[in-house]
């Protein structure tokens, strides 16, 4: 699917956007950071971890990030931090620590 | 060549007549007096195999329209038909259905609302929808329900347009009534309408899109009004292009306005539907006592011609307007507002008063009709003052 | 019926950077139903609500798969629209008759149990070839809180108050799924968000069955049941062992349950993270606790008897 | 020059005033007329009195209404005549058709009409029993009004007419129609 561009919208002419309201394409919600709502990212031990993937089917921001059936990352633009991953890890490789660091895109 | 085959029938027949030529993907609809002879005759035509449809029996009108847009918004042709009580259970989807500017035709039965409850002819149910952002047709006789039911699909699904366009016509007095009408050739409406290429269907599955997104404080809902705005407004020559289009198809006169007498006109009663007839009837009577008597029929009244009906009726002497429908409150009935507005920016404006007549199916006599013009005169030789708002033959 | 490694193939069609608070249940939900229709295409609508709002706002859509909001009553009506679409369009030859599409309404509670019931039990009873998935928090979050007919028994909710004279909501919940599967569809379940894989098995068993099919979740709302956002996976998990949210399917008129609790929980452990129900806890109210366990072994009963019966 | 006439029919639902209403009109536009036919449609179910009306004219017809003033009043049940004005509106040179045994002299003077009006009586009911074997009065009526009036055309009226009941029924049927037509435009007498 291509990429609908929406970096100007703000200069749009009513008659320049998609008809009738529509968003002529899927999912560009991850263009949409909301990574700065978080006051805790989840830290995972990959020495801890089972790859049970649990934090994965659980997460309600899609932001467990999955390869070949692994966990590998958390996508922190879009990790809100509720805290879940941590809490349901059966192996205790999560852990929520305070939000210190900037965060690309995020101000 | 088209052919055309003349027939005994009603307004409904040649409505679901329409619509089988129309030959709509998806039609859901549910049944409501005086409507009901449409969706029966149109399943009747799906059960003989004579259209393709997939009919859905909804559970309500509100459904009826729902399951249009999301049938609409997949990609499909759609069409249905209602009525009264059950256009005014549509009225939030019909915001819907235009805001996210889905090309659905529908029928209504020009039915009063309760209470008290009532299935006889008024406006009052349509009228009530004439801000939902549809375009509106009116049909004086079956003949015109049929026509306008078949332009009003193609305009409705015109690439410069893409807005939900309403057929509508006189509960019982068009509905029901046998009369003679022409009908067309399936081959030829079908060639006259073509087939409806969607965009940004929800079925083209490769390709998702997200239709009904949310746009609040500060997103561009203003916008998305203005475009709609500029819809309605650029489908008036949409509406006279293929009015036009068909005409030259069936022979048959259209414009959004049509006149009787109005060349030399002093006296004029401007209508909508049915009673058109009744007007143009008395007015010929007049006219062979001498009387300078015109009638003007409107038959699209969203978009509103207001240029047109200004210039039709600004040198007369003395114009009767009259609305089978209540704008409670008001300064007149829908018609009167919009006439009277229309001529707003003229210098010279004849004098205007307004009639609010038939309410409920009240019959609309011939008398009446007489009685309006004969008023008409006096209030042109000032022999009594123009009452702002009459109800005409109510006790 | 996959597991979780080979759920986690699948392609996840709710995308991330969508306004839903953290550790909101409802797009957990969402994610989980999803996932059961494997790769075959879906079109997704949604009834006006948290979630229709919340992953819609324009420009942006977190749906990757074909989604339509129309309103709030609806969203049953419009989807079985999209089918019916899908149906004319085939039978005109417009789309390949080979072609497979599946359709799924989803809606809160109140734009199913109230608002949206007569445009529901419509399309259920029309046959549709369509899944209603209804995520239940058991009260209108979108507005703010406020009671439905899926409110439990004793909640407090911001138009059942909790004061001197009344004591949070005094009726009991409608139990929906016993209502849909009266309407003698192929397929009606009951499930967690909690209990993923029963969750995602049931959405393949949904999206498989040619015909109406109906999934009532339970998605907890940390922000309307006073929870913290890190516990609602364990509350789910709660409501299912107290037995407040047994987790059954009705297949073909076959009632079964499909999670079997040997030791049920007192209520209590249900209700006690949940700020929604601290009134019961206090002095004076232990009565209310007593009706609310009652009520709450009421329903399991009723379950228990209906999915005991044809054994 | 528009000739225009206009029929009112009274009847008790059920009894085929507006079948016929609409037959006739089919008829006048088999013959190239303009027509209109429309049932009054009130809440009343089976058995209540029932009007319906009937236009026929050699130009479009752009009324709209009820007929006010008919030329031509047909009334199928006999029984109504104590319970409605049936010659309300009637022309005065106008017509009265009216399904009864009684003579038509009588009829005439017992409603009042005016010498310039014709009142027609047939005994549709006793016909139709005699022919189609069930009390259906509707076709006989029709054919003691083209025996009367001559509105419209009764070669013309058969044949939509055997048309017509041939969807459903065999030639005994239309038969038995046809002698019920062809009796009452004769047997209708006028005073």
């Amino acid at each position: 699917m291509s990429k609908w561009d929406v970096s100007d919208i703000n200069q749009w002419k009513s008659d320049q956007f998609p008809r009738g309201a529509v968003i002529p394409t899927g999912g560009n919600s991850d263009e949409y950071v909301t990574g700065g709502w978080r006051s805790e990212r989840p830290y995972r031990d990959d020495d801890k971890c089972t790859q049970c993937l649990l934090c994965w089917v659980f997460c309600p921001d899609t932001s467990a990030m999955v390869k070949d059936q692994k966990v590998y990352d958390f996508d922190l633009e879009h990790c809100k931090g509720c805290g879940i991953c941590a809490h349901e890890c059966p192996a205790d490789a999560i852990e929520m620590v305070p939000e210190g660091c900037e965060l690309p895109g995020v101000k | 060549m088209p052919t055309q085959k003349v027939v005994a029938t009603t307004g409904n027949t040649m409505v679901a007549e329409a619509m089988r030529q129309c030959a709509p993907d998806v039609v859901p609809a549910y049944p409501i007096t005086p409507q009901t002879t449409i969706v029966e005759e149109f399943a009747k035509f799906v059960a003989q195999g004579r259209v393709h449809t997939e009919y859905v029996t909804v559970e309500s009108e509100h459904s009826a329209m729902s399951a249009c847009v999301g049938a609409s918004a997949a990609g499909a042709r759609v069409m249905t038909a209602t009525s009264s009580q059950g256009l005014a259970l549509m009225w939030e989807e019909l915001h819907i259905a235009a805001g996210l500017r889905l090309p659905i035709v529908m029928a209504n039965a020009n039915r009063a609302l309760a209470a008290p409850i009532n299935i006889h002819c008024d406006h009052s149910d349509i009228m009530g929808a004439r801000d939902t952002g549809w375009i509106i047709y009116f049909a004086e006789t079956a003949q015109e329900a049929y026509d306008n039911t078949i332009m009003a699909l193609r305009v409705a699904e015109h690439p410069e347009v893409m807005l939900p366009a309403m057929s509508t016509l006189d509960g019982f007095i068009t509905t029901h009534s046998i009369d003679r009408a022409e009908l067309m050739d399936d081959e030829s409406v079908k060639a006259f309408v073509g087939d409806y290429k969607p965009e940004n269907a929800l079925l083209d599955v490769e390709n998702p899109t997200t239709h009904g997104s949310f746009s609040g404080l500060g997103g561009p809902y203003f916008e998305f009004k203005k475009s709609q705005r500029n819809a309605i407004d650029r489908s008036m020559a949409v509406i006279k292009d293929v009015g036009a289009e068909w005409t030259k198809l069936s022979g048959r006169p259209f414009d959004v306005i049509e006149g009787w007498g109005m060349e030399d006109a002093e006296y004029i009663i401007v209508a909508i539907g049915s009673t058109a007839g009744n007007a143009r009837h008395v007015a010929r009577e007049m006219r062979a006592e001498g009387v300078k008597a015109g009638v003007l029929k409107v038959r699209v009244f969203r978009p509103f011609p207001f240029a047109e009906i200004a210039d039709a009726i600004k040198d007369a002497k003395a114009v009767a307007v009259l609305d089978r429908s209540e704008s409670f409150g008001a300064e007149g009935g829908p018609l009167f507002l919009e006439v009277r507005s229309a001529l707003y920016d003229h210098d010279k404006r004849p004098a205007l008063v307004n009639y609010i007549y038939g309410l409920g199916g009240a019959d609309v006599k011939l008398e009446l009709m007489r009685r309006v013009f004969s008023d008409l005169v006096d209030i042109a030789d000032g022999v009594i003052e123009p009452g702002r708002l009459v109800y005409l033959g109510a006790r | 019926m996959a597991n979780i490694r080979e759920l986690s193939d699948r392609a996840d069609r709710l995308a991330g950077g969508h306004r839903l608070c953290a550790g909101c249940g409802a797009s957990i939900a969402v994610r989980q139903v999803l996932l059961g229709a494997g790769e075959t295409p879906v079109v997704a609508g949604c009834a006006t609500g948290c979630l229709e709002v919340s992953t819609t706002i324009y420009p942006y859509t977190s749906w990757r798969t074909p989604f339509i909001h129309n309103a709030f009553e609806n969203s049953a009506a419009t989807i079985s629209g999209v089918e019916a679409a899908f149906k004319g369009l085939k039978a005109a030859g417009k789309i390949p008759a080979d072609k497979r599409v599946k359709f799924v309404a989803f809606g809160g509670d109140g734009g199913t149990y109230d608002i949206g019931l007569q445009s529901l039990s419509g399309a259920m009873e029309r046959g549709h070839d369509m899944v209603y998935v209804c995520y239940d928090n058991g009260a209108y979050m979108n507005t703010g809180i406020q009671r439905s007919s899926a409110t439990p028994f004793g909640a407090w909710a911001t138009t059942s108050e909790v004061g001197a004279a009344h004591q949070g909501k005094e009726q009991r919940r409608k139990d929906l799924t016993s209502i849909i599967a009266a309407h003698n569809v192929p397929y009606a379940a009951q499930a967690s968000v909690s209990h993923w894989k029963d969750l995602t098995d049931k959405a393949e068993k949904a999206f498989a069955v040619e015909g109406p099919a109906f999934i009532n979740v339970l998605a907890p709302c940390p922000r309307g049941w006073r929870s913290k956002p890190e516990s609602t996976i364990e509350i789910a998990k709660a409501a299912v062992q107290t037995g407040f949210w047994p987790l059954f399917e009705v297949v073909d008129g076959d009632w079964k349950q499909t999670v079997k609790v040997m030791n049920r929980k007192p209520i209590e452990e249900f209700l006690k993270s949940q700020g929604r129900f601290a009134h019961l806890f206090k002095p004076g109210n232990e009565g209310l606790l007593v009706e609310v366990q009652a009520e709450v072994d009421r329903y399991w009963e009723y379950v228990q008897n209906r999915c005991n019966c044809g054994q | 020059m528009q000739q225009l006439t206009e029929i009112r029919w009274h009847a008790r639902a059920g009894q085929g005033a507006v079948t016929a209403a609409k037959v006739v009109a089919e008829t006048a536009l088999s013959a190239d007329q303009y027509m209109q036919a429309m049932p009054e449609y009130g809440p009343e179910r089976m058995g209540a009195p029932i009007k319906a009306f009937t236009r026929i004219s050699n130009e479009p017809i752009e009324i709209h209404n009820n007929i006010e003033f008919p030329d031509v009043v047909i009334v199928l049940d006999e029984s109504l005549l104590d319970v409605i004005d049936v010659t309300e509106g009637l022309k005065p040179n106008g017509t009265l058709i009216i399904n009864t045994c009684s003579p038509a002299a009588d009829v005439k003077k017992a409603l009042g009409l005016p010498d310039t009006a014709r009142c027609a009586c047939v005994d549709a009911s006793g016909i139709a029993l005699d022919t189609i074997k069930r009390d259906i009065p509707n076709t006989p009526i029709v054919g003691a009004l083209m025996g009367v009036t001559g509105v419209i055309d009764v070669e013309v009226f058969k044949e939509l007419l055997g048309k017509n009941l041939g969807k459903k029924f065999g030639q005994e049927m239309i038969d038995a129609n046809f002698a019920a037509v062809d009796r009452a435009y004769k047997e209708v007498t006028v005073a």
